[in-house]
C-alpha cells in the first residue's frame, strides 16, 4: 500500500514523461498512436474532473444558501442558471436554433463580449496611473508606451510623420529582443522543471502527509 | 509653514478617480460615433495595392471573397468587408463569396442586405453567389479548387447552385481574377498554402490587428498582394471608396481615446514635476 | 531516491546510444548510394537515398510544335523521416526552364497506369531548400547538400486523388509531364517507389543533442547539490513581498486571494505557480488567515486542493483546512474573471497573488485589485500580459523569475541545483549566440542551421 | 432517466424536438426579445467599472451559472461521447465510426480516482491520476519547448552583423543588428540566478532591465487599439442594434444643426 501510494505514482510520471519525450522523436505510426491515444485518455480524466469540479462549484454556492451568508440570493441564481443551462443542453444540444443555443447567442455572448471591453476602460487608468516617470526605468516605459500608441493612430501623423515609423521601429527590434530574453529564460525554465518532474524531484504537484 | 490645507488642484490631478477617466473614454468613445469627425486618413501602400487591383480589373472579371470570421471580429471585419463589396458591386464584378467559420454567414448576409439597400440593381445568382458555410477547413479550399457546385452544392439561401448563371462563368478557384479574404484567424494560412498558391490567383486580406503580425510575411514573401489591417486599415479603405461610415467614426473614436490618454499622460507627468519642484522648494524654504 | 536517479540516467543514455546508432545508420545508407550505372552518366551529384535513378537524355523522337524543356534526371523514393506515408519525387531543373513551364505529377498502381494527378505546380516553385523537416539543413556534409540553391525541384506525394492516404510498403508508380504552352511532353521513365516508416527523426536531431545536454546539465547540479547544499543563488526581489503581504493580510484579519492563472496542466507555468501555492499555504497556516483559490481548471482544481492541504498538514494545522475555500468557477474566461471581480470587491482580500499563465482578463483583475487596495504581486511567463502586470502590481516575477521562484521557495538544496543547471545552460547558449554571431559575420553561414527548428 | 441518457448518447443528427423548434430561436420575436436582454446585460456588466451593485452582482452569477452549465454540456457531447461512451458503446453512435475500445476504461478508472476525493481516506489515488497526466504532458512539452519556442528564437537571434556601412539605410541596419543582440543577451543576463548582480554584469543587467521595460511599455501602447476596438464594438451593439439607426441619426442631427 505505501508503495501504490508514494513510490508508485513517481514511477508512473517517469515512465509517462520518458515515453512521450522519446515519442517526439519517433515518426513511425505507432509512435502516432501513443500521443492520440494519450491525449484522448487525458480527455476522458478531464471529462470526470469535471463532474468533481462542478461538484465543487455547487457545493460553494449551496454552502452560501444553507448558511444564509448575506447576499445568498445571488447564489440560488448561479445554481438555477447553472441546472437550467445544463439541462437544456443536454435535452437539445448547445447547437444554434436550440433554447441553450439562444441563451448563448442573446445571454453568454453579450456578457462575454461586455467584460471583454471593459478592458478599454481598464487599459486607459492603468495607462494613467502607471505612465509615471519615477525612474529612469519607469521613463523608458513611458516614452516607449507613448511613441507606440499615438503612432498608431491618424493623429500622430499630426505631430509628426515619422512617428508610425519610429514606433514601428520600437516593436521590431528593442521590443523585440527584450521579449527573445525573456522566451529564451522561459524555455531553460520550463526545461529544467520538466526534468525535475519526470525524475521525481519536483513532487509537489502529489501533495505530502499520508 | 502651517499649509495642512486640501490638496492643490495638482494633486488633485494626479490622484484622479478612475471613475473620471472611464467617463472620459466612454464620452470618447460614443460622441464620435454619433458625429463622426473625419479626421483625415493617410491611405497605406499595402490597402492601396488590395483597391488597385479590383479597381484596375476589367468590368465583370472574377473574385472570390471568404468571410472567415464570428461576431467577436465584427468591429473590425464587418466595416471592411462591407466598404470592399461596395467596390466590387460599383465595379460590376462577378463576386462568390464562402465562409470557413461557422458563426460567419450570418454577417455576410446582413452586409448583402445592406448594400442592396444601396444598389437594388446587383441581382443574386447573377452578379454574386453566396455559398455560405461548409464545414472541413482547408479540405473546402481543397475543394472549390475543383467546384464551386461541388463543393457548396446549396448556396446560404437554400437554392441549388447548379446552373446559376454566374457559377457557369465562375465554377472553380482558379477561374478567380482576384481573391480577398476576411481572416481572424489562421484559415488565411490554409487559403494561402492549398488555395491561392496551388492556382496562382492573387489575393489580397482584410484582417484584425490582433492576427496582422502573422500575415505581414506573406506580403513581403509576395504571397498576399496587399493587406487591410484592423479598424485602421477599414478606415482608409472607406477613405479610398469615399464612403466614410463605421470605420472612418470608429477610427474618430480610436483617436479621441489615444489623444485623450495620451494628454492625460502627458499632464500627469508635468504636474508630478511640478510637485517635486514645489516640494523641493518648500524644502529649501523650511531650511 | 538517488538510485532512482542513477537509473533514470543510464536509461537516458542507453536510449540515446540507441536512437543515435539508428540515426547513424540511416545516415550510411545516405552516404553510400549504390548508384546504379545509370548514375554515372547522370552527373556527379546523385541524388541521395534514390530507389532508383535514370539518367537518359530525354528522347526525342517526335518534335513536338512548342519545345518543351525536361529535366535531365528524375528520381523517386521514399520519404525520409515520417511515418510510411509518403513518397518523393525529385528532379534537377531543366535546362531553360522559365515561369510558364508547369511540371504535373501523376501516381498509378502499375507502371502502365491509370494514372491519378496528384499535383501540378509552375517551374518557380517546389524547391528541396523549402523541404526542410525532410532533408534537414544541418546535415550539411551529405551529398548534394551544399551549394544546391534552387537547382533541386522536390515534391512530395502524401495523398492520392480524393485525399485517399498512400500505403506503407505498396509500390507506387510516378509519371511526371512537363507543360509549355499547351504542349504536354511526359519523362520518358516511369519510376517507381515504396514508402517505409522510420523510427528516428533525423529532422529533430539537433533538438534530442539539446534536449540531452540540458537536461544532463540540470541532473548534474542537482546531483552535485546534494553534496554540497550551499549553494549560491541571488536573492529574487520580489519574493519578501510574499512574506510581506500574508503578513499584512493577518495584521488586517482579511483573507489572501491567490489564483493559479488560466492555463491548465499541460502548461507547466501552471505547474510553477501551485508549486509556490504550496509555500504560500504553509505560511498562511502558520498565521491562520484565509486562503481562497478560485479555479478554472478541473484538473487544477483537485491537484490545487492537494497541495493547500499538505501545506496546512505540514504547519501542524491540517483543522485549518477547508477544502471550501478552494474551489471551482468555470472555464470560460471572461465569466471567471467577472466571478473574480466580484470576489475582490465583496471580500476585500488583503493580498492577491496572480501567477501562472493569463490571458486578455488579466488586466481586468489587477485594475480591479488595484481599486480595492489590495497589494498585488504576480508572476507570469504570458509575454503578452507582462507590461499589464508590471505596471499595475506592486511586484512581478518576470518569466523565468517565476519558476525561479518557486524553486527558491523551496530551499531545498535539490531544487535550488536545478536552478544552478539552468544557469550553466544559459551560459551556454550565450557563449553560443556570441560565437555564432561573430562566425556569420564572418562569412560562416552554416553555424545558424545547427540551431534551426524543422517543426 | 436510462431513456433518455440513451436518447442523449445517440447519435443522429436532430432529434424530432428540435426539428419541431423549426426556426423559433432563430427568428423574429425572440430575436427583438434577444436583443432587449443582450443591451440589459451589457448594461448590468459594464456597471461594475464605477461600483460593485446588485446589478452587476446579479449578471456575474447569472454569466457564471450559465457558462458553466453551457461548457459541462460541451464536454459531454465533445469530449465524453466520442471518447468515452462511444468506445464503450460503439452501438449508440448512428454513424457507424465508432469501434468498439475497452482501453478507454483505463482513463475511466484515472478519472474516478479524483471523484473519489469525496470519500475519505481516499484521496491519495487520485496521485496516481495526477502522475500520469501530468507526467505524459511533462513528456509532451519538454521537447516542444525546444523545438518550438527555444530553437526558433535561438536561431533567430543568431544573425550576422552587417559591418559595412556606405549610407544611412546600412547604419539603421548595423544598429537594428545590434539592439536586437545586445538586448537580447542584456536581458538573459538579467535572468542569471547564480552571482550577484554587480560589476560588469550589473551594468549588463541594467541594460537588460531598459530592454524589458521599453518592451513593455510598447507593448502596452500597441495594445490600446485594439481593446479600444472592443468597446466601439459594443458602444455599437448599444446605439445601432438596441436604440436603433434611425433614433441615434435624429440624435446626431439634433446636435450638427440639421
Amino acid at each position: 500500500m505505501q508503495f501504490l501510494r508514494k513510490q508508485f505514482p513517481v514511477m508512473l510520471a517517469f515512465v509517462m514523461g520518458m515515453a512521450m519525450f522519446i515519442r517526439e522523436f519517433v515518426p513511425s505510426k505507432f509512435s502516432e498512436q501513443l500521443y492520440y491515444g494519450f491525449t484522448d485518455w487525458a480527455i476522458v480524466i478531464v471529462g470526470f474532473s469535471a463532474v468533481f469540479a462542478i461538484l465543487s462549484l455547487l457545493h460553494h454556492h449551496m454552502n452560501k444558501v444553507r448558511r444564509r451568508v448575506e447576499g445568498y440570493g445571488y447564489s440560488v441564481i448561479t445554481i438555477l442558471a447553472f441546472i437550467q443551462m445544463i439541462i437544456l443542453g443536454l435535452i437539445f444540444s448547445v447547437r444554434p436554433g436550440t433554447p441553450a443555443g439562444w441563451e448563448y447567442q442573446w445571454l453568454f455572448v453579450p456578457m462575454q463580449a461586455t467584460m471583454f471591453a471593459t478592458l478599454a476602460f481598464f487599459i486607459a487608468s492603468a495607462a494613467f496611473r502607471a505612465f509615471r516617470a519615477r525612474t529612469w526605468e519607469a521613463l523608458a516605459l513611458l516614452l516607449a508606451g507613448l511613441i507606440v500608441m499615438i503612432g498608431r493612430v491618424p493623429i500622430g501623423e499630426f505631430i509628426s510623420p515619422h512617428l508610425s515609423t519610429f514606433s514601428d521601429w520600437i516593436m521590431n527590434n528593442p521590443s523585440m529582443a527584450g521579449f527573445r530574453g525573456i522566451i529564451l529564460g522561459v524555455a531553460l525554465a520550463q526545461i529544467a522543471i520538466s526534468v525535475r518532474i519526470i525524475f521525481g524531484i519536483e513532487r509537489t504537484y502529489m501533495g505530502g502527509g499520508d | 509653514m502651517e499649509k495642512v490645507q486640501k490638496p492643490s488642484f495638482i494633486e488633485r490631478f494626479l490622484q484622479l478617480d478612475r471613475r473620471i477617466i472611464y467617463t472620459l473614454v466612454a464620452l470618447a468613445v460614443a460622441i464620435p460615433l454619433l458625429f463622426p469627425l473625419g479626421l483625415p486618413i493617410k491611405v497605406t501602400p499595402e490597402v492601396q495595392s488590395v483597391y488597385d487591383m479590383i479597381e484596375d480589373l476589367p468590368e465583370g472579371s472574377n473574385i472570390l471573397m471568404s468571410a472567415d470570421f464570428d461576431p467577436a471580429s465584427m468591429p473590425e471585419l464587418y466595416p471592411m468587408m462591407k466598404s470592399v463589396m461596395r467596390h466590387i458591386i460599383r465595379k460590376h464584378h462577378k463576386l462568390a463569396i464562402t465562409v470557413l467559420w461557422p458563426n460567419g454567414p450570418n454577417l455576410v448576409a446582413q452586409c448583402i442586405e445592406e448594400l442592396k439597400q444601396e444598389y437594388p440593381e446587383w441581382t443574386n445568382t447573377v452578379d454574386y453567389v453566396f455559398l455560405g458555410y461548409q464545414v472541413g477547413g482547408a479540405i473546402v479550399i481543397i475543394s472549390v479548387g475543383d467546384s464551386f457546385s461541388g463543393t457548396f452544392p446549396k448556396d446560404y439561401y437554400g437554392e441549388s447552385t447548379d446552373g446559376m448563371p454566374i457559377i457557369k462563368e465562375f465554377n472553380q478557384l482558379g477561374q478567380a481574377d482576384y481573391m480577398v479574404m476576411f481572416e481572424a484567424g489562421n484559415s488565411g494560412d490554409w487559403w494561402i498554402v492549398y488555395g491561392t498558391e496551388v492556382h496562382d490567383v492573387p489575393v489580397g486580406g482584410g484582417v484584425t490587428a490582433v492576427v496582422a503580425p502573422m500575415y505581414y510575411p506573406y506580403l513581403q514573401a509576395k504571397q498576399l498582394n496587399g493587406i487591410i489591417g484592423g479598424l485602421k486599415g477599414a478606415a482608409e479603405y472607406e477613405k479610398l471608396t469615399d464612403v466614410p461610415a463605421l470605420a472612418t467614426s470608429a477610427m474618430d473614436s480610436q483617436s479621441m481615446v489615444h489623444a485623450l490618454i495620451f494628454v492625460a499622460i502627458v499632464l500627469a507627468n508635468i504636474f508630478a514635476l511640478m510637485l517635486v519642484g514645489q516640494k523641493r522648494r518648500q524644502a529649501r524654504e523650511e531650511m | 531516491m538517488k538510485n532512482l536517479i542513477r537509473l533514470a540516467a543510464s536509461l537516458v543514455v542507453v536510449l540515446i546510444l540507441l536512437l543515435c546508432s539508428a540515426a547513424f545508420s540511416q545516415e550510411s545508407d545516405v552516404e553510400l548510394p549504390e548508384e546504379p550505372a545509370a548514375a554515372e552518366e547522370a552527373g556527379p551529384e546523385a541524388l541521395e537515398g534514390a530507389d532508383i535513378i535514370i539518367g537518359l537524355e530525354p528522347a526525342a523522337e517526335e518534335v513536338p510544335a512548342v519545345e518543351v524543356p525536361l529535366p535531365s534526371y528524375v528520381t523517386v523514393s521514399d520519404l525520409p523521416n515520417d511515418d510510411g506515408t509518403g513518397i518523393v519525387v525529385e528532379f534537377e531543373k531543366a535546362e531553360g526552364e522559365t515561369e510558364a513551364l508547369t511540371y504535373t505529377v501523376s501516381v498509378g498502381a502499375g507502371p502502365d497506369g491509370p494514372w491519378q494527378e496528384v499535383g501540378s505546380f509552375p517551374a518557380t516553385k517546389k524547391w528541396k531548400e523549402e523541404a526542410g523537416h525532410y532533408y534537414p539543413a544541418f546535415f550539411w556534409f551529405q551529398k548534394g547538400r551544399a551549394g544546391v540553391s534552387n537547382n533541386i525541384h522536390l515534391f512530395t506525394i502524401q495523398n492520392l486523388s480524393g485525399n485517399v492516404p498512400l500505403e506503407t510498403g505498396v509500390e507506387y508508380f510516378v509519371k511526371l509531364t512537363a507543360s509549355l504552352d499547351g504542349a504536354n511532353r511526359d519523362y520518358p521513365e516511369i519510376l517507381s517507389a515504396t514508402p517505409e516508416e522510420q523510427w528516428f527523426d533525423t529532422g529533430r536531431t539537433n533538438v534530442l543533442i539539446l534536449a540531452v545536454l540540458f537536461g544532463a546539465t540540470v541532473l548534474y547540479f542537482i546531483a552535485r547539490a546534494r553534496r554540497d547544499p550551499n549553494l549560491f543563488i541571488r536573492k529574487i526581489s520580489g519574493l519578501d513581498a510574499v512574506d510581506e503581504a500574508i503578513g499584512r493580510a493577518t495584521e488586517m484579519g482579511k483573507p489572501i486571494l491567490y489564483l493559479n492563472g488560466m492555463s491548465s496542466l499541460a502548461d507547466l507555468s501552471t505547474l510553477a505557480a501551485l508549486n509556490i501555492l504550496g509555500r504560500v499555504a504553509r505560511r498562511v497556516a502558520n498565521y491562520e488567515s484565509k486562503l481562497t483559490v478560485p479555479c478554472r481548471d478541473p484538473i487544477v482544481l483537485t491537484v490545487a486542493q492537494e497541495i493547500v492541504k499538505a501545506g496546512y498538514t505540514d504547519a501542524g494545522r491540517p483543522d485549518a483546512y477547508n477544502a471550501d475555500d478552494i474551489f471551482f468557477l468555470t472555464e470560460d474566461q471572461f465569466s471567471y474573471a467577472a466571478a473574480v471581480c466580484g470576489i475582490m470587491m465583496r471580500d476585500k482580500p488583503a493580498a492577491n497573488f496572480f501567477m501562472g499563465y493569463y490571458y486578455a482578463e488579466a488586466l481586468i483583475l489587477t485594475e480591479t485589485g488595484a481599486s480595492t487596495g489590495a497589494i498585488q504581486i504576480a508572476g507570469t511567463d504570458a509575454s503578452t500580459q507582462l507590461p499589464f502586470f508590471v505596471t499595475t502590481c506592486d511586484y512581478t516575477l518576470i518569466g523565468e523569475e517565476l519558476y525561479a521562484a518557486s524553486a527558491y521557495l523551496s530551499r531545498e538544496p535539490l531544487v535550488l541545483g536545478s536552478l544552478k543547471g539552468q544557469d550553466m545552460a544559459k551560459v551556454f547558449m550565450m557563449v553560443m549566440i556570441i560565437i555564432g554571431t561573430l562566425l556569420m559575420t564572418f562569412g560562416v553561414v552554416f553555424i545558424k542551421d545547427l540551431f534551426k527548428a524543422l517543426g | 432517466m436510462t431513456h433518455l441518457g440513451i436518447i442523449l448518447l445517440q447519435n443522429n443528427g436532430l432529434l424530432p424536438w428540435q426539428e419541431a423548434m423549426g426556426t423559433f430561436f432563430t427568428e423574429g420575436g425572440m430575436i427583438v426579445v434577444g436583443t432587449w436582454i443582450a443591451a440589459g446585460l451589457t448594461l448590468f456588466m459594464f456597471s461594475f467599472v464605477y461600483k460593485d451593485n446588485p446589478f452587476f452582482r446579479f449578471g456575474e452569477h447569472l454569466y457564471l451559472g450559465i457558462s458553466a452549465g453551457y461548457l459541462m454540456s460541451l464536454y459531454f457531447f465533445n469530449n465524453m461521447k466520442p471518447k468515452f461512451f462511444y468506445p464503450l458503446m460503439p452501438f449508440l453512435d448512428a454513424s457507424g465510426d465508432s469501434t468498439l475500445n475497452l482501453w478507454v476504461i483505463i482513463p475511466g478508472i484515472l478519472g474516478l480516482f479524483i471523484i473519489f476525493r469525496l470519500i475519505p481516506g481516499w484521496g491519495w489515488l487520485s496521485r496516481i491520476t495526477f502522475a500520469f497526466y501530468i507526467g505524459g504532458f511533462t513528456g509532451i512539452s519538454f521537447p516542444k519547448v525546444l523545438n518550438g519556442l527555444l530553437l526558433p528564437q535561438f536561431y533567430a537571434t543568431m544573425q550576422s552583423i552587417p559591418w559595412q556601412v556606405n549610407s544611412l539605410d546600412s547604419a539603421v541596419l548595423l544598429l537594428n543588428s545590434l539592439v536586437l543582440f545586445v538586448g537580447a543577451l542584456s536581458v538573459l543576463v538579467y535572468f542569471f540566478f547564480s552571482m550577484e548582480h554587480r560589476g560588469f554584469i550589473g551594468g549588463v543587467s541594467r541594460v537588460g532591465i531598459y530592454t524589458l521595460m521599453i518592451a513593455f511599455g510598447a507593448s502596452f501602447g500597441y495594445t490600446i487599439m485594439a481593446r479600444i476596438s472592443l468597446l466601439i464594438g459594443r458602444m455599437q451593439f448599444l446605439m445601432f442594434d438596441w436604440i436603433g439607426d434611425e433614433i441615434v441619426a435624429r440624435i446626431g442631427s439634433l446636435f450638427h444643426g440639421g
